[in-house]
């Protein structure tokens, strides 16, 4: 008896605890899910990601809301590790309130949310996950990726690197060993197998994410003396391998390309020779033409540079280019629906085909749900108006031309490329 | 005693959930990590601690994961089987290594162990897909495939039967001879021996037996995330499954389970309210509970509802 | 008559101080054999050894027969030689009762994972034993509340639960009381009696040994020197001297 | 005068020691005879102060040492040389004599005094004074470890059975330097605990018989 | 010996050195309190960030060379502050009880020392790299080296060989020494032990931060750092036998030169390494290379 009213009390107050029912009708807010890493070395990555979130919130909210509702971000750290995450991603599911997701930063959290968000049926932004496994097996109707994936991503490192350095001999490769550093990997060696086929590759290190050190691997790339180095490093990796290659003239040695270096730039970027080969995979970089043409972008970028105290990186434009993306969708779904609330439904199916204006280009959702981003790669270059070096020589490189098609595979697609692909595409410094 | 306690929790488990359906999920996942602290509390007996646990944890995940991915196993229950097998044999083997060492040493090489399993998995990526993990597809039930939805019910309520039948042959277990034995080799290995009785095969099956829980545990937990890390098996994992058992109090079994429903709930809370800081709150805890605390919350529950029966 | 244990030219050292060096003895079933030596001689060594706690660097140990030198512990109980030690080894997170049914349970098969130790049977068999020693009434007490008298009959008891056939004795009577000295062994001498259980017991005290050892097997210096009838072994002068400390 | 009062031990759950009342005087030769676990040891460790008293105080003198800790003991003159030698294995035989010195920090002069006076009386423990603790034999060791407790002990020195385990030649002759070690120091309390101590004949003053954790006096054990 | 395997063996032992600086506090700390100090990563971390900060404000007042002075001063101020304070108000109670509880207790104060951080230094990583930009760089077979690499293993040997003479030499080492050999025994000579205790403890602190502070300039110091830390020196204080400061060096160099030569021939075994040796090591000597165990009086 006893127990039956205390189970009976618990039940109410969980009763109690529960959210409101779900609503019809347009809500008090918008419920979003923004999944990024708060804490761990990733978090070097994650914080840009999380402040350009807030910040971008705070502008879209300031000016009404979409449809005149407005965002309610509930952060989730996704340094808790990948259980916590699941966890977390369907608790907010659960309540009613939260009708988006922006998840995730990491290729593995991606690979384990994307069937859960399709299980619950949860529209879910993939703000940051490159890794082209993500919809290499699995369709998706609640999942969209609004950024490039690791294929034209790295397709375009080889591009660059092969029209300023067209007679190297070998590489080495030294990536984090998860799946993001893996594809790159093998995306960089098809590539060049396609396009130079007699470059050999005369290492490929595979650290583990979150090394602290990288002293040993430095020495074996100094011993290997390779014509050139590629690495997908990013987050305090890139930051401590920079910190500790440079004083040790590695990027003296060999012509490096960091694939994701626009993203310490403003930290370690002194620490760089001229013409070190940077990426920002995908087109977010705050100085390129096109940012600097938009309004709306200058702003964003000076009123991050005065809250945070550096300018944004390409991961926060990820982020801002994405929750932009989430706003130009839910306006899409509204004007089809005649301004009735869209439904989780309505919302995907306003999502699919879109085109829509960025922050520093623009995105385009393929009917795979990819996708369609352009890509920037240029070199260090001193700057006189900044104490970091910036980008110069760069180029840009149209998305369409590097993303296979909707359905191939794509490193059976990259197999076919041909050498004379560089010719047909514009050059180093075309970006202007 | 041990019964009215362990299925009065697993009526809780299933009652809240009815109003606060994602707790449900928290609840699969307090199970799954319960039933591995269990192992752990097992091991507890016999006075040894391992900080290497998650090892099973990661093996029944894993092992599940691998059984439905190259082996096409796609029965629920034949999976659960089959992965606790599969971590029961690693912990046979291992075990017989394990046994020659007490005390600390007994501790850090089953540390050691965990890592080189935590590395490996999370170095050979083309087998294990690395940092990335693999996922856990929803199994079928009976032969008929039931919607995933329908399969976490399933889970959900499955692994209260789990708790409460895994609660029981422990606790069985543990009043068995051999279960005793466990005991004295924590009080008297030496005279042990001197009865005739190998206090190594005595530690073999404790072992093997918490590996097994360990692996069911891990396997639980494959199903509920739908995807697995080598996380699962990183050394703060084996801690934190000391720690569940140790909070929970390992004089019942079903300390083990109260220990992790209470993390679990302590952790979704935190994350919420203080992100950054549900370390603190759970070592805080931790703490408490070793100085003020020395029978763990089950020792709590057992006192108040000593002192509710005398009239 | 065959020896139930001989013991042929046993030797080991510790850092340098011999602790069996050449011990060469038999015993013979259904005898009481007493132990006596000074603190250091080479007696509880020489238990260690019988038992397999530590290995001869020479020699070999023979029980009913058959080799048991290079066997451990486990092995040479499951032969049956039992053993109570000088410091008694209980465990203490058990009550005396626990402690001898996990004896019972271990000389029966202790692989049972799924009945519970206290089984009627057990529980049973547990009581005769501790009531052949009276330890009935403390039999719910958990072993590390007993004092120190308690406790060396608890690990006597354990000893008798295991039925062996030879059973050692390290200092059965050190920290019992003179006025109960007596009574206890005279309990334990008709426990061996009845269960015609040869033994040897390590003592101190000279009138336990006289009233009843059938035979005092003298050790100093890790050998032994002297063996005999206890009315003839106490009255050597050389005994007296080295053993008892009178000149 | 070294006083015991009331003393009651318990160590694992037992009373080791009921009630205790002792004296042992200054200059005087006390011994303490009893078997094995009757509490000669938790005796001494309770003077020590290694164990806690659960009742009854310590005095030495007019000091009450009931209250003072362990470490502090040592600066009152009470030196203990423990049953098992207990040497420092890493350290030089004179390393080994100094221990308590260092931890006192007695002056340089006073240091070598006693250190002298120490080698006076153990001329065989000079011999050694480079060697490591480790590597002594059982009767060297003993014979460091007394003097070891010399050298805190300028007033009481507790001897824990100290021919255990000695061959009795060595048992012999280590008696002999208590017997020089008594007219040496004749205002030196000694307290030696014995099971066989016949071979203390020569120095004891007075017997006491401890049984079961109770001490009654004993003229002289009869043969 | 062909000059292809010096680099692999000055990188091992640069490896080594670091590494050494993570286990030796811990097996001191072992060999002094038999307790194995979970949260002993922490204090690294702790020490690296602390350094870094202290250098960065140091350098921008001082200059670069006062930069360097912050690698001692901050694991000096560690130690002071947290030693005393955390074997008074935690360890002090632990003494004697199980080990499954002294564990878990410094994993209670891990886990806090660990969020502690993340609330007071937040996420982003930090670094300084003054220490070694100042020290200049030397070519060993072809390759170049920081300077301050090679001088982390100078001050390894020293570390090692210090501790060894503080020790054996100094009153304090004296001290510790008896305390660990003998508690019991050294309280009747005069040692006050709990004292001895909060010293050694405080030790362990030092070289632990000291350790972080001085792998501060080459390693970025971030989140997770301390948890990744404290399992590599459990290992290197196994493989070396607990408490043995000799064996701590002895494995450190073991582990340093292993993974080295797995970056070079088997970059995918690198992170096994240490675990591999300290499963090889521990077969055959089932308490490490310098260690040993009795057998229990009976």
């Amino acid at each position: 008896m006893k127990h039956l009213r205390s189970m009976a009390a618990l039940a109410f107050v969980a009763a109690a605890l529960n959210p409101a029912y779900a609503q019809t009708g347009k809500p008090a807010e918008i419920g979003m899910g923004v999944f990024t890493f708060t804490s761990g070395p990733a978090a070097a990555y994650g914080m840009p990601g999380r402040n350009a979130a807030e910040l971008v919130i705070e502008k879209i909210n300031a000016s009404g809301g979409i449809g005149g509702v407005k965002i309610k971000p509930i952060f989730v750290d996704e340094g808790q590790g990948t259980d916590g995450v699941v966890a977390e991603f369907r608790r907010l599911a659960a309540d009613s309130n939260n009708q988006a997701m922006i998840a995730a930063l990491s290729s593995g959290n991606c690979l384990a949310l994307a069937p859960v968000a399709e299980q619950l049926k949860m529209p879910t932004f993939m703000w940051n996950c490159d890794t082209h496994q993500l919809f290499l097996k699995d369709r998706y109707q609640y999942v969209y990726r609004t950024n490039s994936s690791t294929v034209p991503e790295f397709i375009a490192s080889v591009l660059y690197l092969l029209s300023v350095n067209p007679n190297i001999k070998t590489v080495a490769i030294i990536n984090p060993d998860y799946a993001f550093g893996r594809d790159a990997g093998l995306i960089f060696k098809e590539t060049l197998k396609a396009l130079r086929p007699n470059v050999e590759v005369v290492a490929e290190l595979y650290p583990k994410l979150g090394s602290p050190s990288f002293n040993t691997e430095i020495s074996r790339l100094a011993a290997t003396q390779p014509d050139v180095i590629f690495s997908n490093l990013w987050g305090a990796d890139l930051e401590n391998f920079v910190r500790q290659a440079a004083p040790r003239q590695l990027f003296e040695r060999s012509k490096v390309i960091l694939a994701l270096g626009e993203s310490v730039l403003q930290r370690v970027g002194t620490l760089l020779p001229d013409g070190v080969i940077i990426g920002v995979i995908g087109d977010g970089w705050w100085k390129s033409p096109h940012a600097q043409a938009n309004a709306q972008a200058k702003d964003f970028i000076e009123t991050y540079r005065k809250r945070f105290n550096e300018y944004p990186v390409f991961p926060s434009f990820k982020m801002a280019n994405t929750l932009y993306a989430v706003k130009a969708i839910y306006e899409k779904a509204l004007a089809t629906n005649k301004n009735r609330w869209p439904t989780r439904e309505d919302l995907i199916a306003a999502a699919k085909n879109l085109k829509t204006e960025t922050l520093t280009g623009s995105l385009a959702l393929r009917e795979d749900n990819d996708g369609l981003v352009d890509q920037i790669v240029g070199a260090t270059v001193k700057d006189s108006a900044h104490p970091f070096p910036v980008m110069g020589q760069m180029v840009r490189y149209p998305a369409s031309l590097l993303t296979p098609p909707v359905g191939t595979d794509p490193i059976a697609w990259i197999g076919k490329l041909k050498p004379d692909m560089l010719n047909t595409l514009p050059k180093p410094g075309a970006y202007k | 005693m041990t019964l009215r306690h362990i299925i009065g929790l697993a009526l809780i488990a299933a009652v809240l959930p009815l109003a606060v359906p994602w707790l449900g999920f928290v609840f699969t996942l307090a199970v799954g990590k319960g039933l591995a602290a269990l192992g752990v509390a097992v091991l507890l007996r016999g006075g040894l601690i391992s900080i290497g646990h998650a090892l099973y944890f990661a093996v029944g995940a894993y092992a599940t994961a691998f059984l439905m991915r190259n082996d096409g196993i796609n029965e629920f229950l034949l999976l659960l089987l089959l992965s606790t097998v599969v971590a029961t044999l690693v912990g046979l083997v291992v075990g017989v290594f394990m046994v020659r060492y007490r005390a600390i040493f007994f501790a850090m090489l089953n540390l050691a162990v965990s890592m080189v399993f935590f590395t490996l998995l999370s170095k050979m990526y083309h087998v294990t897909g690395g940092t990335d993990g693999l996922r856990v597809a929803t199994p079928t039930l009976f032969g008929f495939a039931p919607s995933r939805v329908q399969f976490n019910s399933v889970l959900q309520y499955g692994s209260l039967i789990l708790m409460i039948g895994a609660a029981l042959i422990v606790d069985r277990y543990l009043r068995s001879p051999l279960g005793e034995a466990l005991s004295a080799v924590h009080s008297n290995e030496v005279r042990l021996e001197y009865l005739g009785v190998s206090a190594r095969r005595v530690i073999l099956i404790a072992y093997a037996a918490s590996a097994a829980l360990a692996g069911l545990g891990g396997t639980v937990t494959a199903f509920a995330v739908g995807h697995i890390v080598p996380e699962l098996s990183y050394w703060t994992i084996s801690g934190q499954l000391v720690l569940i058992a140790v909070l929970g109090g390992i004089g019942g079994t079903p300390g083990a389970f109260i220990g992790a429903f209470f993390l679990e709930l302590v952790r979704t809370f935190a994350v919420g309210f203080a992100a950054d800081a549900w370390n603190v709150i759970i070592g805080i805890a931790l703490l408490i509970v070793i100085f003020f605390l020395p029978e763990g919350l089950y020792g709590l529950l057992h006192r108040t509802g000593k002192q509710g029966s005398t009239p | 008559m065959t020896a139930i244990l001989s013991v042929r030219d046993l030797h080991i050292n510790f850092g340098g101080v011999k602790a069996a060096d050449g011990v060469d003895l038999e015993i013979f079933p259904h005898e009481l054999v007493a132990v006596i030596g000074p603190n250091g001689s080479g007696k509880t060594t020489f238990l260690n050894l019988c038992t397999g706690y530590i290995s001869p660097s020479q020699g070999s140990v023979t029980f009913e027969g058959q080799a048991i030198t290079d066997l451990r512990p486990r092995q040479i109980t499951r032969r049956g030689i039992a053993r109570a030690f000088q410091i008694p080894q209980l465990f203490t997170g058990h009550s005396l009762i626990d402690n001898v049914m996990l004896a019972i349970a271990a000389q029966r098969g202790i692989w049972q994972p799924f009945r519970p130790l206290a089984q009627r049977e057990y529980l049973d068999e547990a009581r005769r034993t501790l009531g052949l020693l009276s330890l009935d009434e403390a039999a719910d007490l958990p072993t590390a509340t007993l004092p120190e008298g308690m406790r060396k009959l608890a690990d006597i008891a354990i000893a008798l639960a295991l039925k062996p056939r030879l059973l050692l004795l390290d200092e059965p009577t050190s920290g019992v009381s003179t006025a109960e000295k007596f009574p206890l062994m005279d309990k334990i001498v008709s426990v061996l009696r009845a269960g015609k259980i040869t033994a040897l017991f390590v003592e101190h005290d000279m009138d336990m040994v006289e009233r009843y050892a059938d035979r005092v097997l003298v050790w100093d210096a890790g050998r032994v020197i002297a063996t005999g009838a206890p009315g003839e072994i106490l009255r050597s002068a050389d005994v007296l001297e080295r053993v008892i400390g009178v000149s | 005068m070294l006083r015991l009062e009331q003393v009651r031990v318990r160590f694992h759950d037992q009373i080791v020691l009921r009630d205790v009342k002792m004296d042992v005087p200054a200059s005087r030769t006390t011994v303490l005879i009893g078997r094995n676990g009757a509490g000669k040891t938790t005796t001494l460790r309770a003077i020590m102060g290694v164990l806690p008293l659960e009742n009854g105080r310590i005095w030495l003198d007019d000091v009450d040492l009931t209250g003072v800790r362990s470490h502090d003991r040592a600066r009152f003159g009470v030196g203990y040389a423990p049953e098992d030698r207990r040497l420092i294995p890493d350290f030089s035989v004179e390393d080994n004599l100094l221990l308590p010195a260092i931890a006192l920090r007695l002056a340089g002069e006073e240091r070598r005094r006693r250190l002298d006076e120490i080698f006076n009386l153990l001329p065989e423990v000079a011999a050694l004074r480079h060697r490591a603790g480790g590597v002594l034999s059982g009767g060297q060791g003993k014979m460091v470890a007394l003097g070891r407790a010399l050298m805190v002990g300028t007033r009481y020195v507790l001897l824990d059975e100290p021919f255990q385990g000695l061959a009795p030649a060595l048992a012999l002759s280590y008696a002999d330097t208590l017997v020089r070690l008594r007219k040496s120091r004749p205002d030196l309390g000694l307290l030696i605990t014995e099971s066989t101590p016949r071979l203390l004949d020569k120095i004891v003053d007075n017997s006491l018989l401890i049984e079961r954790g109770e001490i009654s006096s004993l003229a002289r054990k009869a043969a | 010996m062909s000059s292809a395997y010096i680099p692999l063996i000055v990188d091992g032992l640069a490896d080594a050195a670091l590494i050494f600086f993570v286990a030796v506090g811990l097996t001191l700390v072992f060999s002094v309190m038999r307790i194995l100090n979970v949260a002993h990563g922490s204090f690294y971390a702790l020490g690296a960030y602390i350094s870094v900060v202290i250098g960065l404000w140091l350098t921008g007042r001082g200059g670069p060379v006062l930069g360097l002075a912050a690698l001692v001063i901050s694991p000096v101020l560690i130690a002071v502050l947290l030693g005393p304070l955390i074997e008074l108000t935690l360890l002090r109670w632990t003494y004697g009880r199980p080990e499954a509880l002294q564990i878990l207790v410094t994993f209670g104060l891990f886990l806090i020392l660990e969020d502690a951080q993340k609330l007071i230094f937040g996420v982003q990583p930090y670094s300084q790299d003054t220490p070694m930009q100042i020290l200049g760089i030397t070519r060993i077979g072809g390759i170049v080296y920081l300077n301050y690499q090679l001088i982390l293993v100078l001050m390894a040997v020293l570390v090692a060989v210090g501790l060894r003479l503080m020790l054996k030499r100094t009153r304090i080492g004296k001290l510790i020494v008896t305390v660990v050999t003998d508690q019991e025994l050294a309280q009747t000579l005069g040692i006050d032990s709990s004292r001895v205790f909060i010293l050694a403890f405080s030790l362990g602190v030092f070289l632990a931060a000291l350790g972080g502070a001085l792998a501060s300039p080459t390693v970025g110091v971030a989140p997770g750092l301390g948890s990744e830390t404290i399992v590599l020196a459990f290992a290197v204080a196994a493989i070396g036998g607990l408490g043995q400061i000799e064996g701590a060096a002895l494995a450190a160099i073991l582990v340093g030169l292993t993974r080295s030569a797995a970056i070079y021939f088997a970059p995918e075994f690198q992170p096994v390494a240490p675990y591999l040796v300290m499963l090889a090591v521990l077969l055959v000597r089932p308490f490490g290379l310098f260690g040993s165990i009795g057998l229990r009086r009976i």
